[in-house]
């Protein structure tokens, strides 16, 4: 028998403290192999942001720090910059980049910090009970939106990549999902070239990943990457919006 | 034949994914209970997977632990 | 009378809605009650648990050391509890996914295969009212009536059509419980 | 020691800094302390090390906190709304267990305040400041030569005990100017990645995590002891004071930093009046030198505390004196420096008819 896929030694044998059927789990594993295939984890340091993925070092076996809410992109700049051979990761959801964060991620984009972003976009504040965020759409309900989202009162959906393409230091900007087989496919290709990115010393780097939360969401797992396709894609397009020479 | 998908049943939370994208439908949500209470998705028709690994890219829970093809036989 | 019970098991397994369910039973039936959750960061598959108090008299504290009964829907919460429930306390157990007896002697242990009895019954979701049942007929807290009643509280919406099954469920548990009781 | 350089105190304070092993600034400008980033942006690239002026106070303090994770001397520089901002960073890191250097020059507030030398920030430094049960060291030099001094010393408890130290000078300090002679260079290369930094796991058989986060409260109540028991070896290991003229002393004043200086000279006046006058002044305001204060209070008649506050020290001061003999408060508020005279004439209201 060939060997088509195994899971990555990276991945701990922790079972992860996720809701059945959310996505987090998935972004880990294309993050760890990525980290096997690029021979990178015994560089890497991740910064795990405030969010379901608190523990997210309980997971992947690498160095990790914990930032505070929305700090995670300064934490990895701070770290990166006094020691540059780290690989460096910050891994965020979009309450913690988007909304109390999104100072950090903007200004670490600008510098073109050499460092690489996960941005888990999932439309709600998971871990605190589904709360409205700043990707959240147009008419969702969410515990504090209980009549849906209003543009008159919650403004629209942010578009962190489009914002960040338009900057000089990213170097690599892409939005993926991971609702099927095939867009996993295609997250982890963007996510190469966001690694490659770093590891070529060309700039920032940050990958969108479009999640599900079907706990939040009131759906069931399959139920929930359905409402990706249909709701939340035409809203979010999947696709690479920044491409500097070199992240090939 | 040994099995296509190797499932760790215990890291399995049965949230169905993997038989949803299975274009074969050769997996299923068991009958049996996890520890944890959950009923683990399983291999029922070792025969027609393809071993695609759509079930191992969308599992979130990394219980898909591999995905093996059969070497093709020599002549 | 005051009754202290503990239920414990995995976010999603329905602890804090038993708990509240007799809460508001007790409340309903003029009782003094406390209902205190405590649960981990996780929505799903973490550790949950609650401290219900029942009264005539107004309560105090409402944290329990020592339950005088425990609703057990899982292995580690049979770990963290059996320890420290009171002599002679009832432990009611989630036998379906606890694979081991309790070790205590000084206590009285209901076991009930309680996800398979609702699976049965039409939804593995209602395992948590089939303990709180049979709970609830060893250490009559609360009328089962009350309970029965209290879940329109809860059931709301579309959610009203689960109240015949989780009433069935209810009665389920009082009745293994009774049986229970009566081979005594 | 090296030749006299007359320097301004913000200035001194970024050059002892960088002789004192520091590899890495990030902050955020603020005045009164401006020419200290400044002096860094010129200084660390010359050295080939980091200057990185951030997108805010907020944003500053957590990649100190990221560079502390590595093990490095790092540094930040601010002054008092600034300092607020970064009071959950100081939370982060004092539950990290991870070391830093942060100069606090303080101004008047509260709010936006003014931009003149104060000593408001008191509480803000020794009682933690952001949230949760956590010290720093605090050190109060009352010189500009002190400062260059106690900025070596910074470093060296900074990396001992794995803590955020605090050098809580005033805009005074950083913009007068005094001759100061700089110790020697501490040589970079022999300051090692620490065991437990989080740089990649290399060749380590085990990986380092950083984190303030523990979810079971038996857990997190152990990290909290194993804090506290490190807080006391601090007080017992490092409280600094001078006392100064205190060997025949029938009074004594109490300040810290800027005043402390001021009441020097207070000292001297009532010297040359024939009153024995003498002054304490912590080095240390965290750790507090409670015992050493204790012990004079069966020597003086009375202890004068002056600050430029409204009593922040004072508070401590009594608690070291614990009823023993009254403690009197003068001080000046919003960045009013009180005078020599000032001082005296109040403490010679105290003394009586002498």
């Amino acid at each position: 028998m060939k060997l088509i896929y195994k899971k990555p030694d990276t991945i701990t044998k922790r079972d992860t403290t996720y809701c059945p059927g959310c996505p987090h789990g998935i972004a880990h594993r294309l993050i760890a192999e990525l980290l096997e295939e690029m021979d990178l984890v015994k560089k890497t340091v991740i910064v795990w942001p405030v969010g379901c993925s608190v523990f997210g070092y309980y997971f992947i076996a690498t160095d990790a720090v914990e930032a505070a809410h929305g700090r995670a992109c300064a934490m990895a700049t701070g770290i990166k910059r006094t020691h540059p051979e780290s690989f460096v990761i910050s891994y965020q959801g979009d309450g913690d980049l988007a909304s109390i964060g999104i100072a950090e991620a903007v200004h670490a984009a600008a510098r073109g910090e050499r460092i690489t972003v996960v941005y888990i976009n999932n439309g709600n504040y998971g871990m605190t009970g589904g709360q409205m965020a700043p990707t959240t759409l147009i008419g969702q309900i969410t515990t504090t939106t209980p009549y849906g989202r209003k543009p008159e009162l919650n403004g629209f959906p942010m578009h962190v990549p489009e914002m960040l393409a338009a900057l000089d230091g990213p170097a690599y900007i892409a939005r993926a999902a991971l609702d099927s087989p095939q867009h996993i496919i295609q997250a982890k290709k963007f996510l190469r070239k966001a690694f490659n990115a770093q590891k070529n010393n060309l700039g920032f780097s940050l990958v969108e990943m479009i999640s599900a939360c079907p706990t939040n969401w009131k759906m069931t797992p399959v139920e929930a990457m359905e409402r990706i396709r249909k709701e939340v894609l035409p809203v979010f397009p999947i696709g690479e919006f920044k491409v500097a020479k070199g992240v090939e | 034949m040994e099995k296509k998908v190797i499932i760790n049943e215990e890291r399995c939370k049965s949230c169905g994914l993997c038989v949803s994208v299975c274009p074969k439908h050769v997996l299923r949500i068991s009958d049996r209970i996890n520890s944890k209470g959950y009923h683990p998705a399983e291999l029922f028709d070792n025969e027609n997977c393809i071993s695609c690994g759509f079930c191992y890219l969308i599992c979130p829970d990394m219980a898909i632990e591999e995905v093996r093809r059969p070497e093709p036989v020599k002549k | 009378m005051e009754k202290k019970l503990v239920i414990a098991g995995f976010g999603g397994q329905g602890v804090m809605l038993a708990g509240e369910l007799l809460a508001e039973a007790a409340k309903d039936e003029g009782k003094f009650v406390t209902f205190l959750p405590s649960y981990g960061p996780e929505m799903r598959g973490g550790t949950a648990n609650c401290d219900v108090i029942v009264s005539d008299k107004p309560i105090a504290s409402p944290v329990i050391a020592h339950p005088q009964a425990a609703i057990i829907m899982n292995l580690p919460s049979l770990d963290k509890f059996e320890p420290l429930m009171e002599k002679d306390g009832l432990l009611v157990l989630n036998k379906t996914l606890i694979p081991r007896e309790v070790k205590r002697t000084d206590v009285r242990v209901l076991q009930i295969d309680a996800q398979t009895v609702a699976r049965e019954l039409g939804n593995e979701k209602a395992t948590n009212m089939i303990l709180l049942g049979a709970y609830a007929e060893v250490e009559k807290p609360v009328k089962l009536e009350s309970l029965k009643n209290a879940l329109k509280h809860f059931l709301t919406g579309k959610k009203e059509a689960l109240i015949p099954l989780n009433e069935k469920a209810l009665e389920k548990g009082a009745e293994i419980a009774r049986e229970f009781l009566g081979g005594k | 020691m090296g030749e006299k350089v007359l320097m301004k105190g913000a200035e001194a304070i970024a050059e002892a800094a960088i002789r004192a092993g520091c590899m890495a600034f990030f902050g955020y400008p603020i005045t009164p302390q401006n020419e200290t980033p400044e002096y860094f942006s010129r200084r660390m690239p010359e050295l080939g090390r980091v200057f990185l002026q951030a997108e805010s106070e907020v944003a500053a303090i957590n990649m100190v906190y990221g560079a502390a994770c590595t093990g490095t001397r790092v540094i930040t520089t601010s002054s008092s709304p600034g300092i607020s901002l970064m009071q959950e960073g100081f939370s982060y890191i004092a539950n990290s267990n991870v070391g830093c250097v942060v100069v606090n020059a303080m101004r008047g507030g509260p709010g936006l305040g003014d931009i003149a030398p104060a000593q408001a920030d008191y509480f803000q430094a020794t009682k933690g400041g952001g949230h949760g049960d956590y010290h720093s060291i605090v050190l109060a030099p009352h010189t500009i030569q002190e400062t260059v001094d106690l900025m070596y010393d910074a470093f060296d408890l900074a990396d001992k005990y794995r803590i955020m130290v605090v050098m809580l000078v005033d805009g005074l300090m950083g913009q007068m100017m005094e001759p100061v002679e700089f110790k020697e260079w501490v040589d970079v290369k022999k300051l090692k990645t620490p065991e437990w930094a989080t740089v990649g796991q290399g060749d380590r058989d085990h990986r380092n995590i950083i984190t303030s986060l523990e979810i079971l409260p038996d857990g997190l109540e152990k990290m909290n002891l194993a804090l506290q028991a490190k807080y006391k070896k601090i007080k017992e290991n490092e409280v600094r004071l001078e006392e100064y003229k205190m060997d025949d002393a029938e009074y004594a004043l109490t300040a810290f930093g800027t005043v402390a200086r001021i009441a020097k000279t207070v000292v001297e006046m009532a010297r040359a009046d024939g009153i024995k006058l003498g002054l304490i002044r912590p080095i240390t305001v965290w750790p507090f030198p409670e015992k050493e204060i204790n012990k004079r209070a069966d020597q003086v008649k009375f202890f004068f505390d002056v600050e430029m506050n409204e009593g922040q020290m004072l508070e401590d001061v009594k608690l070291a004196v614990n009823g023993k003999k009254p403690v009197h408060y003068y001080g000046r508020l919003g960045g009013v420096v009180p005078t020599a005279e000032e001082i005296y004439g109040e403490f010679k209201k105290l003394v009586g008819g002498k």
